[in-house]
């Protein structure tokens, strides 16, 4: 018998894949989102790239915002969250599964996508392997420390809008390292720093945002 | 002190605007505050009076209730 | 079925608050192998409460509730091992089919055993659909399929919500001749329900009352 | 020792304490921004760069100083009510809120104020200024979330978990943004740089800074009296005191 840990990822990424919605709707955003600035700013290719590592990174940030709540709200509101908690599974591995099956059905995705939209807005090779860098260390933090405002707003009901405003402060950080790694690529300069950061980001949040998010659970399902 | 007149105190080099400007925000949001948190705990107290006659109906209601049930049962 | 004919639940004095409000008179009682309880009380007085804070799930009590003489959150392990909680959400997920739900809750308790869960489906007159997805079942259908949890997952202490609810006069059947037998086994049961049930062998009733509101002002130094 | 701790911990003595205590601290308040204000509008010297406007100091200083410091004092108060399980703390973190916001608030807007002779417009993304607006929306955050729950015991631990979030986050988002903005900065003027401060301007900030602490302890106790009697209308003591007015 497999660890209890990948049997409970595999089920999450099962259940989700079902109902497509969760891995279709938050790439189809990044890409419409994406899609929309050059229609709103400028169609001119050189100031086109000069904002692209910034939309990439917001449209990215939002999608997996967007994400967040499939995950969670179902589950707790059809009473599979408490049966878990019941089954003596520790609320921090129902967190990082939680997480790592978010990240593979939504993260993993955009990382893959996000050459295309720095083709479309004309970034050159470099600063695409970067962004691809950048968004693969970046994204599954967003998906941990998103977690935690999820559990926090689980049983409330305009928990959409109070998750936005508990996360987004949360996610500067990693937004400004994300994008300013993919804008130093573009300009030819060092970028390793804002990757070794984004690194050291991720680590801190794979220890902290499970405990945090387990124990803002039980309060939620208190 | 640093000021001649009056005046010049007002004026502050030109920038009396601006300085005065924050100087009233932050004073006036300051006493405000002062003022509304002061008030705070005499509102509680009204509400809770309320709030004790609320229960207070109630529970004689629940143990008239609960009486009638007795008699009945007897 | 294997039990441990020793294990014991038992409150004291315990009452569940709800937005700082106790909701009923502390109630007190202690249960061991074959006995059963059913709580009553009127809409609001607190019963899914109580049940969910004697599962651990919430914390919103006052008093003790133990298990096997320890208090639960300290036995957590050895008293989630033993307990089976079916609440008002039943906990299936829609996207699965019957059969699937049902082996990832044995999967969680470490076992598995396909024959077992067919034999419930089977009795529960659903064994037809079991490969169905929950989210194409009738409400009725569902809290059947919750309730194949009890024979699938052999466990000694059954707290149920309400599992009366949406079950045709055959299922009620069903329920109560399970329940009999899992007494007779050295089961416990705590069930909560409106209608009075006839068919649970020496099922004890446990009556919520409100609180009396003055009373508690006698707890002069706060609650807790 | 330990007495007088758990003695703190119970709403009543609180209670009663903050009422022994309000009446100075009333008046420290006053005295002590009668002298601030005196001290920061008449007695200190102009700067050479910036005239008058240093004046603004005085006032945005302690203001950015008491946001971050009742931040931390939120978060600390709200984690030892969440492990220890004491209600006074929560008591005392869900207090704080409102009041470091309003702090947060006056930090921006003086800020902003500052800005324009300084830099010739109301807002400019400098790091201090962004900060402050992070810091602004991390206590929204806090009051928000403790809003959205009925119940004031689950609310006070879930906040208690967003504040210590935060309180972790705060260091990186302040290194974040600083960094950021060294990346972006063009040439304005840091208006915090000073090779050294004159003694009677720092007499002035000094003054202030306490003048804001003794203030915000002040506020603090009221609030802290309000919500006491919230929560413990259940104790007879509450009611024998609300009742017998």
């Amino acid at each position: 018998m497999s660890s209890p840990l990948w049997s409970l990822v595999k089920r999450e990424i099962s259940v989700v894949l079902r109902s497509q919605s969760e891995f279709v709707y938050p790439l189809a955003f990044f890409i419409i989102v994406t899609s929309l600035f050059p229609l709103a700013v400028t169609p001119d290719p050189v100031q086109l790239a000069f904002l692209a590592p910034g939309i990439i990174w917001v449209a990215a940030l939002l999608s997996i915002l967007l994400s967040l709540n499939g995950f969670y709200q179902a589950d707790y509101e059809e009473g599979g969250l408490e049966q878990l908690l019941l089954a003596g599974v520790p609320g921090s591995s129902i967190v990082i599964a939680k997480s790592a099956a978010n990240w593979l059905v939504t993260g993993l995705p955009l990382v893959m996508i996000a050459p295309l939209i720095g083709v479309l807005f004309n970034i050159d090779m470099q600063a695409n392997w970067v962004a691809m860098l950048s968004l693969l260390l970046g994204t599954p933090t967003l998906c941990l420390i998103g977690s935690i405002g999820m559990c926090l707003t689980l049983g409330l009901r305009n928990g959409g809008v109070l998750l936005t405003l508990l996360v987004l402060p949360l996610f500067i950080p990693v937004l400004i390292f994300g994008a300013s790694a993919v804008q130093a690529a573009s300009i030819g300069l060092d970028y390793s720093g804002q990757l070794a950061i984004l690194g050291a980001l991720l680590i801190l949040s794979i220890i902290l945002a499970p405990h945090a998010g387990a124990a803002a659970m039980k309060i939620s399902i208190d | 002190m640093y000021f001649q007149s009056f005046k010049e105190f007002i004026e502050m080099g030109g920038h009396g605007f601006y300085v005065w400007l924050c100087y009233g925000v932050v004073l006036s949001g300051l006493v405000s505050y002062f003022i509304y948190s002061k008030q705070l705990a005499k509102r509680n107290q009204r509400n809770l009076i309320k709030f004790y006659k609320r229960m207070d109906a109630r529970s004689q209601l629940n143990a008239n209730n609960q009486l009638n049930a007795n008699n009945e049962a007897q | 079925m294997q039990q441990k004919p020793d294990n014991r639940l038992k409150i004291e004095n315990l009452t569940v608050f709800r937005s700082e409000l106790p909701l009923f008179e502390p109630v007190s009682f202690s249960m061991k192998a074959g006995e059963a309880i059913q709580i009553k009380g009127t809409n609001g007085s607190g019963k899914t409460s109580l049940l969910r804070c004697l599962c651990g799930l919430s914390h919103r009590h006052q008093g003790l509730i133990r298990w096997n003489d320890a208090n639960i959150d300290d036995v957590k392990d050895d008293f989630y091992a033993h307990l089976l909680y079916i609440g008002h959400a039943l906990g299936l997920k829609p996207k699965l089919s019957i059969e699937q739900n049902l082996d990832f809750y044995q999967q969680l308790r470490f076992t598995q055993d396909q024959a077992i869960i067919l034999q419930a489906l089977e009795q529960l007159k659903i064994g037809a659909y079991h490969d169905e997805l929950v989210g194409n079942l009738s409400a009725g259908q569902k809290r059947r399929v919750a309730l194949a949890r009890i024979i699938s997952e052999p466990v000694s202490l059954w707290v149920l919500d309400e599992p009366m609810v949406a079950l045709d006069v055959e299922g009620q059947a069903w329920l109560e001749r399970a329940c009999n037998q899992h007494l007779a086994d050295g089961g416990m049961i705590i069930l909560t329900s409106h209608q009075t049930i006839e068919g649970i062998n020496g099922l004890t009733e446990l009556r919520l009352n409100e609180t009396n509101w003055k009373e508690t002002y006698l707890m002069d130094e706060g609650l807790a | 020792m330990w007495t007088w701790f758990y003695q703190l911990a119970s709403p009543k003595w609180f209670y009663q304490f903050s009422n022994k205590l309000l009446p100075w601290f009333r008046a420290a308040t006053f005295i002590l921004f009668a002298a601030g204000l005196a001290l920061g509008l008449l007695f200190s010297p102009l700067d050479y760069q910036q005239g008058n406007t240093v004046r603004i100091l005085y006032i945005h200083v302690p203001a950015a100083f008491l946001s971050m410091f009742v931040y931390v004092l939120m978060a600390l108060s709200g984690g030892i009510g969440f492990i220890w399980r004491i209600k006074m703390a929560h008591i005392v973190s869900v207090s704080c809120a409102p009041i470091g916001a309003i702090f947060t608030l006056l930090a921006l807007i003086t800020g902003a104020i500052w800005g324009k002779p300084t830099w010739g417009t109301y807002w400019v993304w400098d790091a201090r200024l962004t900060s402050f607006l992070i810091l602004l929306f991390l206590y929204l955050g806090f009051m928000a979330l403790h809003n959205a729950f009925d119940d004031r015991k689950t609310a006070d631990r879930a906040a208690a978990i967003l504040a210590l979030v935060g309180l972790v986050n705060i260091p990186i988002i302040h290194f974040s943004v600083e960094w950021w903005n060294s990346l972006h900065q063009g040439a304005t003027i840091s208006k915090f740089e000073k090779p050294s401060m004159d003694a009677d301007m720092l007499k002035a900030l000094l003054t202030m800074i306490v003048a804001f602490q003794v203030y915000f302890v002040t506020v603090l106790l009221q609030r802290v009296k309000a919500e006491i009697l919230l929560r413990e209308k259940l104790s007879g003591w509450v009611k024998k005191l609300v009742t017998n007015q």
